[in-house]
């Protein structure tokens, strides 16, 4: 390893270092939420500027296994972006149950690591252990409230699929290698499309294809591969399901991008069919489930489910050989990131006093209560939604444009695709604008004093909205990024 | 040629494994029978990988390091996952996953 | 002079009455009348000059009359409407009658009004009522006209239910307007035809170009008669919409002589006379119109037997004689209808305010059955409103009598014979039911209530001086107007014929040669005379006939009441009877078609709407959520069953990749 | 008299394993052949006995005898190094980590109950139908590959390792790390404030 | 008026008065949002008045880039027809803004804020001359009439509001797949370049020129007539409505049915027109058939209404008919009339709901049953219903009389039968509103309005004030139509030579009989129900019962 290796996984590096650090922190001063909080914040800050310097321009290291590109700076600043935001909400809804902000903190600081090293692999092991690297802590975090049963149960029933996934998945790669030969991106990619040319794929390659995208399919949370979603986000401290709904999520996906769009680019034929498919049932399924739900974080969570499926209808349009779809991706990523990131903290904000439950019956009346939470809640669902202007708006009127475009092109599919899209983001609507129901339009059964929210939970909560609103109104810098990432 | 020579063999000897992993994994109720089988199954993949790196000429070598890391992979996956079974352990106080049922529909 | 502004004044001075009244008639409370009698007397007096000069063909007018033009109405591209006023000789003539009859009503309701309480409401809306009719008259373009057609039926409306606290009132108001819409619809589609048809929406014009181009019509010309026609029976309550006006009478009696004697009911026929070049296009039209117009006059006068009620008694004589002028539009014989409009107007405004007056008398009673003997108590309403009854009748020298002749006298000699016989039998029931009216009100002795006998007083000057002046032209005006020689030859002009038909030849001379009838000479020896002995013979044995039944006390005749004969003869015909006492079960049938059935299928249709067209829409969203509790399902919460449910899903996904890499 | 029965079941067991191995050698396989034969059959039998005994303790026994016969198979393989990392991490670390955690949570009641849950029969089909698919890949594929194994000496791989797999070599490094931190932190008792509400 | 951005001013004034209101305390909330409303209103008058009817195309045309990369635009103009809009939006905003000031008591600050952003939407989609922006303001207008009707409505407000959201979305998204598909359709067509590939002045161009693709023009139409026809709303779409209303707050039903209900019209005349011709031209005798039935069916329905405002609501669907009739015989007659139907009802429509309010004010009833005598209890208020039940009912000199004459003249141009059907609500409309009037106001005093004594007052000065400006409009509108109509000239000429003039047109027999088809079996469906003791629904009468 040389230095212009390290100073190209650098911004990894630092996080590693910064995951340290704060242990440090906490080992010297231990319970002191401050310095912690401090520390990892500024820390993430010189990441992100780190990541912008080395971003500027594409390089690799460690002889083609790690590499960075503009989609790498793009995904790396999203996952800094999600990591700092949660770090902002959790101390409101940790330290009222005696759970430690330090060890949360550094486990996040790993999931880190782990996202931004799949961002940037360039080698199908390094992709592997950086998901792992990914995962494993999203775990812990599920169970971080250990003390309490749903939290642990929703641990658990992650870890235990989680981990099944992971094998399935492995054991797709094997395959692959097998067949390829190599584990560097290229040069499978290379391998492949020799093979591609050639005659119908090897069932051994079906066999792996097949592994694989089921257990990325499990990551990203799509039908039928979803269960573990609403238990986990359910069971999981309000902030930690806030992160696993965006984190892991856009993990996944930089996974398919590298994965399936680099790698498997060559048999695009083959599996953009069971992405249509997949994104079909999993926006179905995630709505109309979702429409039945009275706790709050479980409608979320199938919410989530929703949202890959439109997610999943850029990658079709891009399979079907359409670039905005991938852009699109890119963007919903982003938006969906921090309207999520939003709606899950006005929930743990509400939740400050423990044993506040999440369910519907909490929202009621919280427009007399506490009118701001309420409004930036609406604003956060009306984004999810998919109302105009915002952010949820604008993306998916984009992956609809893609997946419309590929329509046009021949790919018909698509266009039912994008119809179905349209008719599901109606159908949400119901569910979402049910908790603006009880905001405004029900009393409060028990009138309890407002509570008084941290100066921090406040920031991160008008960074998400001026973000929310921001890439809705003003889209233009941000579909450059995208445009610049996607190819 | 004998068995020893062909890499079919290995492979499915490994999905063998790799089933019989799954089959423990769908089918006990205890936690660590689950996780018992999940390790079945990440060694079933590594005899796959190892048998890979034997045989095909470019993963000479590779293979193993690969192998390798998975072993490690998978013991950092055991880490974990037995934390949370005995975290777990202490709030339901059963080892039975399926009685972890309090979250549905 | 200038005749525009003259003109302009006619309609505006009663509006501008309206607007001022209504503005602040409620403070002047018992002095509201006057803003509006002085409007209409003033609009009257300016009517007069303008009448003149037209009908002496003065410039402007000349001989085909003269228009003026205001504002561009509705400027919508080809489709423009030029609001304007037109005065021919036939406008003139209706100014007459419309002016002055407007104006004696009015100066009677001071009276009639005195003791109401929305005395001002009256007069605000009297004056609308004679704003939206000289609109109607004077009108130039069909959608003015229509304008004006739907305004005077607004005032109907408005004046019927005038009592709106009377439930009866107000359901006979609404009747009305509605019936008179199902007339306008036709009228409207009519007015849209003729300018499919001619691209044009002035009413000279368009008949103009719909005449010479009737041959080749997008429309065809019949059926604009037949739409504009609809318009005409709605209004004239022709059957079959004539259940509307007996209903009316619900409304003050002054009211009842304005509108629904003397003007409005009037506008089918005037509509029909100014169409009368179309109408002559659609001969098979024509004959629509007659065989209307006779059966109406003569289920009227049918119905009209057997009426208690004095002012539905006049109603259906209305009717009756409306249909008369129908009759005469359709045979051609368009002069004796505008002719009957006019004398009819007169002598039957007459007999409505003096029932008014009777009514009056007696308290608010109009049951002729509580009346009698009130000859003495109210002797000038009681020779006025003979009068009148005699005049009706047919009995020369009077009004009627010449009118109703003319009528006849065409139909026969035009060879619409059949319509002549009806309209003879049509003649001795008008004269029977007049006087049977007479007879019950003002004959015999008295069955007025005891309580209210002492009481009865005959009405004020206000009131009665009206009915005299009514009386006068009852009298007259057949003379007037159709004496060819000295001493008013001069006064109107020299030549062979009546003042009137002089001064209609212009406007239906063409229409005339289209129908290609000959102006036949009068001969009073001959084939007139004949028909002219023949009226005078069924006018007088219809008078006769109610004397020997229900009395008589004029002069040397002397005959009283036999209620028992009456009887008599009504069980001699129980079913005719039965049937002209409940009206030929009109308004029943009509309640059952539209009100039962209607109401039925509405309420239908709203259970459609409510269980189908809603019904459809929420099912579709209980189904989506019952679909989504239902996928819920799936979610047991047991790590098993998912592990087992992606195990599944990681099967046919690998099976599907090989599918796939099949291919 | 339950050494005997012990004993009776290392004889069955025995027997199951070397009548392949017989067989094999009878048939004139080679002597890698035998052992593999032997190997493979106890690798799969106790991996069958894993999933399947009543009791969770002989459950993990029987995967430490699993994993060992995997480890024979690596040398067969020719990746000695691996074997050796086989035994080390896991019947040296996981097996025992997982024994540990037996202990820790076998409450009295749990043998007792039902061992199988009641989706067994379609988890059973399900897992067959995998080996099947599985097996039909396998067979349909031409690999392309030699017909003889190729030993990686330690060097070699040493030389692989640190020049082409450098990175998730120390990547793997922080997973653990991370892993151990967060095993730590949910293992430990403490008394944090139970909260019924999600 | 040179270099002022002044329709952005008259779009986002609201807006910055909503921020107003927002930063005042509650107090001052009314008259804040009544000045915002006003300064709204006058600047919107100076727009009209600084307008030159002879303009042909847009004017004080604003364009910004916005998301160049895909050449979305922030383009505002204004034509005649959109500027009418305009006009009568501001005009019923600061009414129905003062004509809450009485009825909304709580939370009256979030009240004025909804009702300014929603001005801001409406306005805006009246503005919007880029398909993008067009369907944001669209949208924008969808989230505060939700919370209008949620909040501040009735007993079974959420349903309502949920419906009416719902409903109107699925359309609307619809319509957004249309709008993208469209300009993508153009981008393709222009070498991929994205330029204005939502510019509609420049989409207009490209469809009058080049033209989209036929299997393009049917679906885009399609998707953009769902959206339309909802908002409008056509039979059958129509269910929503009378819910919204009975549940909305009077102001909220006034600008429900004053302008919302005009988007979809307006979105007709605008795009749907221009664009898809030919689609137009296919899809005609369908949406006139609809047309039809709607504006019969309307009536008849709203004959057996048991509530004020949902008879009102009911006679809307049926003026509406009016609009989509005369919008697709492609007349210029017709067009007219249809724009002018749109402006009328809003005023006589959102007038009649302000008179529904004033009643339930005093009363908290809406049962017409209930009701009777007015006119004597309350002369003002009686004599002002009538101005306005006749207004409604088309009387000639009064403006609702005009636009409908006009589309009837479209219509019998395009076929003679449509103007028969058509013109058969004449009797209808009479029906409905006369009896209803007939119950409400007419009769003796009925003992329900009795027992509320002295609280039944007649009409204040402030909702006098509230309902002289409309009946001004109405009077003037019926009386010189001429105002409206040189207005709009341009604007109908443009979208008929977008469209192409329509020819006479030919129905299908078939149709016809399958349409009285379904009256018929709904109507046997109901006497059979009927027997089995459906909900008894009082029957109109004409007279009394004959003896």
């Amino acid at each position: 390893m040389t230095w212009s290796d390290l100073v190209t996984i650098g911004p990894f590096a630092a996080a590693v270092v910064l995951a340290a650090a704060v242990l440090v922190v906490d080992l010297i001063r231990p319970g002191a939420r401050g310095p912690v909080l401090a520390v990892s914040l500024v820390g993430l800050a010189v990441i992100a500027l780190l990541t912008l310097q080395t971003g500027s321009t594409t390089a690799t290291a460690f002889d083609g296994a790690y590499t960075v590109d503009a989609l790498t700076t793009f995904l790396d600043l999203l996952f800094i972006a999600i990591v700092a935001m949660t770090i902002v909400f959790a101390p409101d809804y940790l330290l009222p149950r005696g759970l430690p902000l330090a060890e949360f903190a550094v486990v996040l600081l790993f999931a880190l690591t782990g996202a931004m090293l799949i961002s940037a692999s360039a080698d199908l092991l390094v992709l592997f252990i950086g998901l792992e690297l990914m995962v494993l802590p999203g775990y812990m975090l599920a169970g971080y409230h250990k003390g309490d049963g749903y939290s642990t149960e929703g641990a658990i029933k992650y870890f235990l699929l989680g981990s099944f996934s992971s094998a399935i998945f492995l054991f797709g790669l094997a395959f692959v290698w097998g067949l390829t030969g190599t584990t560097r991106i290229s040069e499978v990619s290379d391998a492949l499309s020799v093979l591609a040319a050639g005659a119908s794929v090897s069932p051994g390659l079906a066999l792996g294809l097949g592994f694989m995208s089921t257990g990325v399919a499990f990551k990203i949370a799509a039908v039928p591969f979803h269960y573990w979603t609403p238990d986990a986000y359910q069971g999981s401290p309000t902030p930690v399901t806030g992160y696993l709904s965006v984190g892991p999520k856009i993990g996944a996906f930089a996974l398919i991008l590298r994965l399936f769009v680099e790698a498997l680019g060559p048999l695009r034929a083959d599996w953009v069919q069971i992405v249509i498919v997949l994104a079909v049932l999993t926006m179905t399924l995630g709505n109309l489930v979702a429409l039945t739900q009275t706790n709050v974080k479980r409608m979320l969570a199938y919410s989530s489910i929703a949202h890959t499926g439109y997610m999943l209808v850029g990658l079709a349009a891009f399979a079907a050989g359409r670039l905005e779809g991938l852009e699109g991706l890119l963007y919903y990523g982003a938006a969906y990131s921090f309207m999520n990131l939003g709606a899950f903290a006005v929930i743990s904000a509400l939740q400050k006093r423990a044993g506040v439950t999440s369910n519907l019956e909490t929202f009621a009346g919280l427009g007399r209560r506490e009118p701001w939470l309420a409004i930036l809640m609406t604003l956060f669902l009306l984004s999810l939604t998919g109302i105009p202007p915002t952010a949820g708006f604008f993306a998916k009127a984009y992956v609809i444009l893609a997946a419309v475009q590929a329509s046009q092109d021949g790919a018909s599919a698509l266009g039912t695709l994008a119809v179905l899209a349209v008719l599901n983001a109606a159908a949400a609507a119901f569910y979402y604008l049910r908790v603006v129901v009880y905001m405004f339009m029900r009393e409060p059964q028990s009138e309890q004093p407002a509570l008084v929210h941290g100066r921090l939970l406040w920031s991160g909560l008008i960074a998400a909205t001026v973000l929310t609103i921001l890439l809705g109104v003003f889209p233009g810098p941000l579909l450059d990024i995208v445009g610049e990432a996607a190819r | 040629m004998g068995l020893a020579d062909s890499l079919d063999f290995y492979l499915v000897v490994a999905g063998a494994l790799f089933a019989i992993g799954t089959f423990g994994f769908l089918a006990r109720r205890n936690a660590i029978s689950m996780l018992m089988s999940i390790e079945l199954m990440l060694n079933a993949v590594n005899l796959s990988i190892v048998a890979f790196g034997a045989f095909i000429p470019s993963l000479q070598g590779d293979g193993a390091v690969i192998a390798l890391m998975v072993i490690a992979v998978a013991a950092a996956e055991a880490t974990v996952g037995l934390a949370i079974v005995i975290a777990i352990y202490r709030n339901a106080k059963t080892p039975l996953v399926d009685e972890y049922d309090h979250m549905r529909r | 002079m200038d005749y525009d502004l003259l003109i302009v004044l006619i309609p505006t001075l009663p509006l501008a009455g309206f607007l001022v009244t209504a503005a602040i008639g409620r403070r002047l409370g018992k002095r509201a009348h006057w803003i509006p009698v002085g409007a209409v007397i003033a609009s009257w007096a300016i009517a007069m000059v303008v009448v003149v000069a037209a009908v002496t063909g003065a410039e402007p007018f000349g001989e085909h009359g003269h228009g003026v033009a205001l504002w561009n109405w509705i400027p919508a591209g080809s489709f423009s409407v030029q609001a304007g006023f037109f005065v021919d000789n036939l406008a003139a003539v209706l100014l007459i009658v419309v002016t002055t009859i407007g104006m004696l009503v009015h100066v009677y309701s001071i009276g009639y009004m005195a003791h109401d309480p929305g005395y001002w409401r009256f007069f605000a809306y009297l004056n609308l009522f004679m704003f939206s009719m000289l609109l109607l008259v004077l009108g130039d373009s069909w959608l003015v006209v229509f304008v004006a057609w739907e305004l005077v039926g607004l005032c109907s409306y408005l004046l019927i239910g005038f009592w709106y606290r009377r439930t009866s009132a107000a359901l006979a108001s609404k009747k009305a307007f509605i019936v008179n819409r199902v007339g306008d619809v036709g009228f409207a589609l009519g007015i849209i035809a003729i300018f499919i048809n001619t691209g044009t929406l002035d009413i000279r014009e368009s008949i103009g170009l719909l005449v010479e181009g009737a041959a080749s019509l997008p429309i065809p010309i019949w059926i604009v008669a037949l739409l504009v026609l609809a318009g005409a029976v709605g209004k004239s309550a022709q059957f079959p919409l004539h259940v509307w006006l007996p209903d009316a009478m619900e409304g003050p009696t002054p009211v009842s002589a304005l509108i629904h004697a003397a003007t409005m009911v009037n506008a089918g026929v005037y509509l029909v006379a100014r169409a009368n070049l179309i109408f002559a296009s659609a001969p098979e039209v024509m004959a629509i119109v007659a065989v209307i117009g006779i059966f109406t006059a003569i289920l009227a006068a049918s119905i009209a037997m057997t009426q208690v009620d004095i002012k539905r008694v006049l109603a259906y004589s209305t009717l009756s004689q409306l249909g008369y002028m129908f009759a005469a539009l359709g045979v051609g014989a368009w002069t004796a209808a505008i002719f009957h409009l006019m004398t009819h107007g007169f002598f039957k405004g007459l007999l409505f305010l003096g029932s008014g007056s009777v009514i009056h008398a007696v308290h608010e009673e109009q049951d002729m059955r509580r009346m009698g003997g009130l000859r003495k108590k109210i002797p000038q309403t009681y020779w006025t409103m003979l009068i009148g009854a005699i005049a009706i009748s047919g009995i020369p020298p009077l009004a009627g009598f010449f009118s109703k002749d003319e009528i006849l006298g065409e139909a026969f000699k035009l060879g619409f014979t059949w319509v002549w016989a009806i309209g003879i039998f049509v003649a001795i029931l008008t004269a029977f039911y007049m006087f049977r009216l007479i007879g019950l009100t003002f004959w015999g002795e008295s069955r007025v209530d005891p309580a209210v006998e002492p009481k009865i007083h005959e009405s004020p000057a206000v009131m009665t001086i009206p009915l005299w002046l009514l009386a006068i032209p009852s009298v007259v005006l057949g003379v007037v107007l159709t004496w060819p020689g000295p001493p008013l030859g001069p006064v109107m002009g020299e030549s062979g014929v009546g003042a009137l038909t002089r001064w209609l030849e212009p406007v239906f001379a063409e229409g005339l040669e289209l129908l290609g009838h000959a102006e036949s000479e009068f001969a009073l020896f001959g084939i007139d005379g004949a028909l002219l002995a023949a009226s005078i013979a069924v006018a007088v044995g219809g008078m006769v006939a109610a004397w020997r039944l229900f009395g008589v006390e004029i002069g040397p005749f002397r005959g009283r009441h036999r209620p028992e004969a009456v009887r008599a003869l009504t069980a001699r015909v129980p079913f005719l009877y039965r049937a002209s006492a409940n009206k030929w079960w009109f308004d029943d049938l009509y309640h059952l078609l539209f009100m039962v059935v209607g109401g039925r299928i509405a309420a239908a249709a709203w259970w459609f709407d409510r269980n189908v067209v809603d019904g459809i829409v929420n099912g579709i969203g209980a189904l989506t959520r019952r679909t989504g509790s239902g996928l819920a399902r799936v979610q047991t919460g047991r790590v098993q069953n998912y592990a087992l449910g992606i195990a599944i899903g990681l099967i046919v996904m690998a099976g599907s990749y090989f599918v796939i890499a099949g291919r | 008299m339950r050494a005997w029965l012990y004993l009776i079941a290392a004889a069955i067991a025995g027997g199951i394993i070397a009548t392949p191995a017989l067989l094999l050698f009878v048939l004139g396989g080679s002597a890698d052949d035998t052992l593999l034969g032997s190997l493979v059959v106890l690798m799969l039998v106790s991996g069958l006995a894993v999933v399947t005994m009543k009791d969770i303790i002989r459950c993990g026994l029987a995967m430490i005898v699993c994993f060992l016969a995997l480890a024979g198979i690596y040398v067969i393989l020719g990746a000695p190094m691996v074997a050796a990392a086989q035994v080390l991490v896991y019947t040296g670390a996981i097996s025992v980590l997982i024994l540990f955690a037996i202990m820790l949570t076998q409450s009295k009641a749990a043998p007792a109950r039902l061992v199988f849950q009641t989706q067994a029969v379609p988890a059973a089909i399900a897992s067959i139908i995998l080996t099947v698919l599985i097996s039909l890949a396998v067979i349909g594929t031409g690999w392309n590959d030699l017909d003889h194994r190729a030993k990686t000496g330690t060097e070699a791989l040493a030389a692989v390792l640190f020049d082409q797999y450098v990175l998730p070599f120390e990547v793997v490094s922080v997973l653990l790390l991370a892993a151990v931190i967060g095993g730590v932190f949910l293992a430990k008792r403490e008394d944090v404030r139970e909260d019924a509400a999600i | 008026m040179a270099g002022l951005p002044i329709l952005s001013l008259v779009t986002f004034l609201p807006l910055l008065g909503a921020i107003v209101v927002g930063l005042l305390p509650a107090r001052y909330a009314r008259s804040a949002g009544l000045a915002a409303a006003l300064a709204t209103w006058v600047v919107s008058l100076v727009l009209a008045a600084g307008f030159s009817a002879s303009a042909t195309g847009f004017s004080f045309v604003e364009e910004q880039s916005w998301i160049p990369a895909f050449g979305i635009e922030y383009k505002l103009g204004v034509d005649g027809l959109s500027l009418a809009l305009v006009v009568l939006t501001t005009t019923l905003m600061w009414i129905s803004i003062l004509a809450s000031f009485a009825p909304i008591q709580t939370r009256i600050k979030e009240y004025m804020i909804s009702f300014l952003i929603l001005e801001v939407g409406m306005i805006g989609v009246f503005l919007a001359l880029d398909t993008f922006l067009f369907y944001i303001f669209w949208e924008v207008v969808l989230i505060p009439m939700y919370l209008i009707i949620g909040i501040w409505g009735g007993a079974n407000r959420i349903y309502a509001t949920i419906k009416f959201v719902l409903y109107t979305l699925v359309g609307s998204l619809l319509m957004l797949v249309a709008i993208l598909a469209t300009a993508f359709a153009f981008q393709a067509g222009h070498g991929g370049d994205w330029t204005g590939a939502f510019d509609f002045e420049v989409l207009r161009q490209y469809a009058a020129t080049a033209g989209f693709g036929d299997s393009l023009q049917l679906l885009a139409f399609a998707a953009f007539f769902l959206a339309f026809a909802i908002k409008i709303p056509m039979f059958p779409f129509h269910t929503w409505l009378p819910d919204a209303h009975v549940e909305a707050p009077t102001a909220g039903s006034v600008i429900l049915a004053g302008v919302l209900l005009k988007l979809g019209a307006y979105g007709f005349i605008r795009f749907s027109l221009s664009l898809y011709p030919d689609a137009a031209h296919t899809y005609a005798p369908a949406i006139i058939i609809l047309s039809l039935i709607a504006i019969i069916y309307g009536a008849i329905v709203a004959l057996v209404q048991p509530d004020l405002k949902k008879l009102v609501a009911y006679s809307s669907v049926s003026h509406m008919g009016f609009v989509t009739l005369g919008i697709f015989v492609f007349q210029e007659q017709g067009l007219q009339g249809a724009i002018l139907q749109m402006v009328n009802h809003g005023l006589i429509t959102g007038a009649l709901f302000l008179l529904v309010g004033v009643i339930y004010e005093r009363t908290h009833d809406r049962t017409i049953s209930k009701m009777g005598g007015l006119a004597g209890l309350t002369p003002v208020y009686a004599s002002v219903l009538g101005f306005f039940v006749f207004a409604s009912a088309g009387l000639p000199g009064l403006s609702g009389f005009v636009g409908e004459f006009l589309a009837l003249v479209g219509a019998f141009a395009a076929n003679p039968w449509f103007a028969a059907v058509a013109a058969f609500v004449m009797i209808l409309g009479a029906g409905y509103l006369l009896w209803m009037f007939q119950r409400v106001a007419t009769g003796e005093p009925s003992a329900f309005l009795l027992g509320l004594g002295h609280r039944l007052t007649d009409m204040t000065p402030v909702e006098v004030l509230t309902l002289a400006p409309l009946a001004a409009l109405v009077v003037i509108f019926g009386l010189l139509p001429g105002i409206l109509l040189d207005l709009i000239r341009g604007s109908v000429g443009t979208s008929l030579a977008d469209v192409g003039t329509g020819q006479a047109i030919a129905i299908d027999p078939v149709l016809v009989v399958i349409g009285l088809g379904i009256v018929v079996a709904a109507v046997v469906i109901r006497l059979i129900t009927l027997r089995s003791g459906g909900p008894a629904v009082e029957t109109p009468a004409l007279a009394e019962p004959a003896s």
